[in-house]
């Protein structure tokens, strides 16, 4: 299968109201060329769950300049004054998840799983409106998976059918929405031929993804 | 020396040979430059990796690696990079070694706050929740005061970040120990007298032995 | 033509381009010898791969690459290995599209049975549980009755695999659909009358349309 | 640190009675030193976490057919005939797990996680004594953690200090149980130098092993 597109082409399938988890962290790790395109196109009232909404015009804070989102779920906003002034004024809803727990969210959405247990966040705000399940005597919160219309993911090299590799601090959350969506959208700094990634530096496997972005690509 | 610096300088004189450390964002960073020659400690950044180090030369920042707070980092030989799930299985599972965390509020039942000001700022935990209720030790790091209202208090008044009692605190004026009777003063630091820390504190500070002073070696 | 073959044969036309299956050991891995020409499969193989291939040559077999079943296998160009947690995370997060199992039993209510046959002899789940339950669509390749006795029955006898409902039943005798109303037999094979096909099976089998002949060309 | 050692000193820390987690798939992936090892050293009432019981004289087989295993925590038995004649028999305790459960039981255990949410199992045997929890309408079975005293695990390379990575379908449990164990013991094909696996190559970081194997060190 033929997968490489523009990010033009590939952005254009996701419709305003979309629910999008896109890869990064501060920043490090995030698709710029879908982002840029997302602010382009001018799609709204996204549901953004990410990492964090990085900085203003940096990474998915240009979508949050923008106003393009509506809803965020992330472990922090810490770094961006622009989401914090739109949550502050109503413009933005802010869900946030501890990293580690957001992390397994978004692994059990891939997986298949409904959630899971963990220790973190037992008896503090982040465990309000959540089940409580004792095991061996040991309270933990039951947090449920993270699914999404659209994954747009980061990656070091992609083959032409999709398989990918990471790089470093840039991998983060990207292997792990890559499971989560129901359209996987990938951007490569490099595509190269079938076979020239070992199958054991895959690290997300090509079925999992639907679109390859070649910089520059015109088709 | 500045308070900063007195207390980065004391939370690195804790770390051990041998042990995984995770350091916070800011005030916690700066603990891997006091490190005593030949600690053989690995560092984890929960962005993804462990053997992080500082960056040998700005002109050599590559794009696809930098410490939690986003800013260029370098590698030692052997670092491995993982993703977000994995990098808080290593934290969550008992993986990690220390943790060391900024604080907003300590409590006398060890509490930490570290995460928001209600109707102020509201940052998120980012992380820290998992590092204060995954890491085997949990070490903040933290003015003693802020804006001369105390931090060390009898019942914190922000959101808690974990109900687990943190192992210490360091300040600039002084070594907490948080224990099941309450905070014991271990140590003031240089020049600080035990009555100035009880008076720049709100809880109870207990002293079931005189305090030492803070080793803060140059 | 054995009956092992013929079940292979029709399988093998159940597969479409573009999609990633995975065949149980034994039977449903002769499925991988009938495949049409040109059609662009990928297989998973439970034990951490994708893009499993037969073996070139017997002299080629290496240590580290087998089938689920412990038998070297090649792998093609674009090939990806993983561990195990991930290759369940693709069965039951909905990325397999097609398993093809074995079976030791199947009832009306589209219910398989194919892990145990208590007091006698217990091999355990393996993958099956989660191939059943995760797969976007289930086919069981199994022969049509076991020593003279059928094995598609009104109701399962043995422990189930799942409750979820399989897509299709492939056997020598017939092509069979469970459906919410009922089994619904599609074709016979080659030969292979209507009434011989009921006899061979306790369960009812609703016949809405005159079933078809077994497309099995070699 | 250094953490090379021989499979027979490594071994010895073991105690008679030992929860151990073993990796491997029908004995491919399995550190056949370490198992030869505890044959000859004839550690017992041993639990078993691993798979499967592989083939007699294959792999974990080896400790069957030794009558070392008390108990077995695998997902199936069907390729040892010998595990299912002492089970009938009484002589070993046989849990069945489905794979994907144990795979995730494992991880959990490894994760700091108390379990996770699967649909895995719902309303067949293998619920027996388990909870259901229904998220949005679709039941669940909630399956705990598992965890070991010791993992013996098999990789393709190692480096001085304990990064490991895998090779193909040998890699199937081992990365998992590296994180569920108190002490795990690394078997490589090879020990390279620090430095020579890239870091994102590596999949079980250093942190996690406790011991490496050297084939014939001698210390």
């Amino acid at each position: 299968m033929y997968k490489v597109n523009t990010a033009e082409e590939a952005v254009r399938r996701i419709p305003d109201g979309a629910v999008l988890m896109i890869g990064g962290f501060v920043g490090i790790g995030t698709p710029q060329d879908l982002v840029d395109e997302l602010v382009r196109q001018g799609k709204k009232d996204l549901t953004l769950i990410a990492n964090d909404t990085a900085r203003p015009n940096v990474g998915v804070g240009k979508l949050i300049d923008a106003g393009l989102v509506k809803k965020a779920i992330v472990s922090h906003i810490g770094t961006n004054p622009v989401t914090q002034k739109q949550m502050i004024g109503g413009a933005i809803e802010v869900e946030l998840v501890p990293q580690g727990t957001l992390a397994e969210r978004v692994r059990a959405g891939g997986s298949g799983l409904g959630g899971v247990l963990t220790p973190t966040g037992v008896g503090t705000d982040a465990a309000i409106g959540k089940e409580t399940i004792e095991i061996n005597g040991i309270p933990y919160l039951l947090e449920t998976a993270l699914k999404a219309d659209f994954a747009l993911i980061k990656a070091r090299s992609a083959d032409y059918s999709g398989n990918l590799r990471y790089s470093l601090t840039s991998r983060n959350f990207n292997p792990l929405m890559a499971m989560a969506a129901e359209i996987v959208i990938a951007e490569p700094d490099e595509i190269v031929p079938v076979g020239c990634i070992e199958p054991d530096a895959v690290v997300t496997p090509h079925v999992l993804v639907d679109l390859l972005i070649a910089k520059g690509a015109t088709l | 020396m500045n308070e900063k610096e007195i207390i980065a300088r004391r939370v690195a004189q804790e770390l051990k040979s041998g042990t995984l450390v995770n350091l916070g964002i800011g005030l916690p960073t700066m603990v891997a430059s006091y490190l005593p020659a030949g600690l053989d400690v690995s560092f984890q950044s929960e962005n993804g990796i462990i053997g992080m180090s500082a960056l040998p030369d700005p002109g050599l920042a590559g794009s696809n690696l930098t410490d939690a707070g986003g800013t260029p980092a370098g590698a030692l030989p052997g670092a491995c990079a993982f993703d977000s799930a994995m990098s808080f299985a290593l934290v969550r599972g008992g993986h990690l070694d220390v943790t060391v965390l900024g604080g907003l509020q300590v409590d006398e039942e060890g509490h930490l706050a570290n995460w928001m000001v209600p109707g102020k700022i509201v940052p998120g935990m980012g992380g820290a929740m998992d590092l204060v209720s995954g890491a085997k030790r949990v070490i903040v790091a933290m003015t003693h005061t802020a804006k001369g209202e105390p931090k060390i208090l009898r019942k914190c008044t922000l959101p808690l970040t974990s109900v687990r009692r943190v192992d210490l605190v360091v300040t600039e004026m002084a070594v907490i120990q948080p224990t099941e009777e309450g905070l014991v003063l271990l140590e003031t630091a240089p020049g600080v007298t035990v009555d100035q820390v009880v008076a720049a504190s709100e809880a109870k500070l207990l002293m079931p032995k005189v305090p030492g002073v803070m080793g803060i070696a140059a």
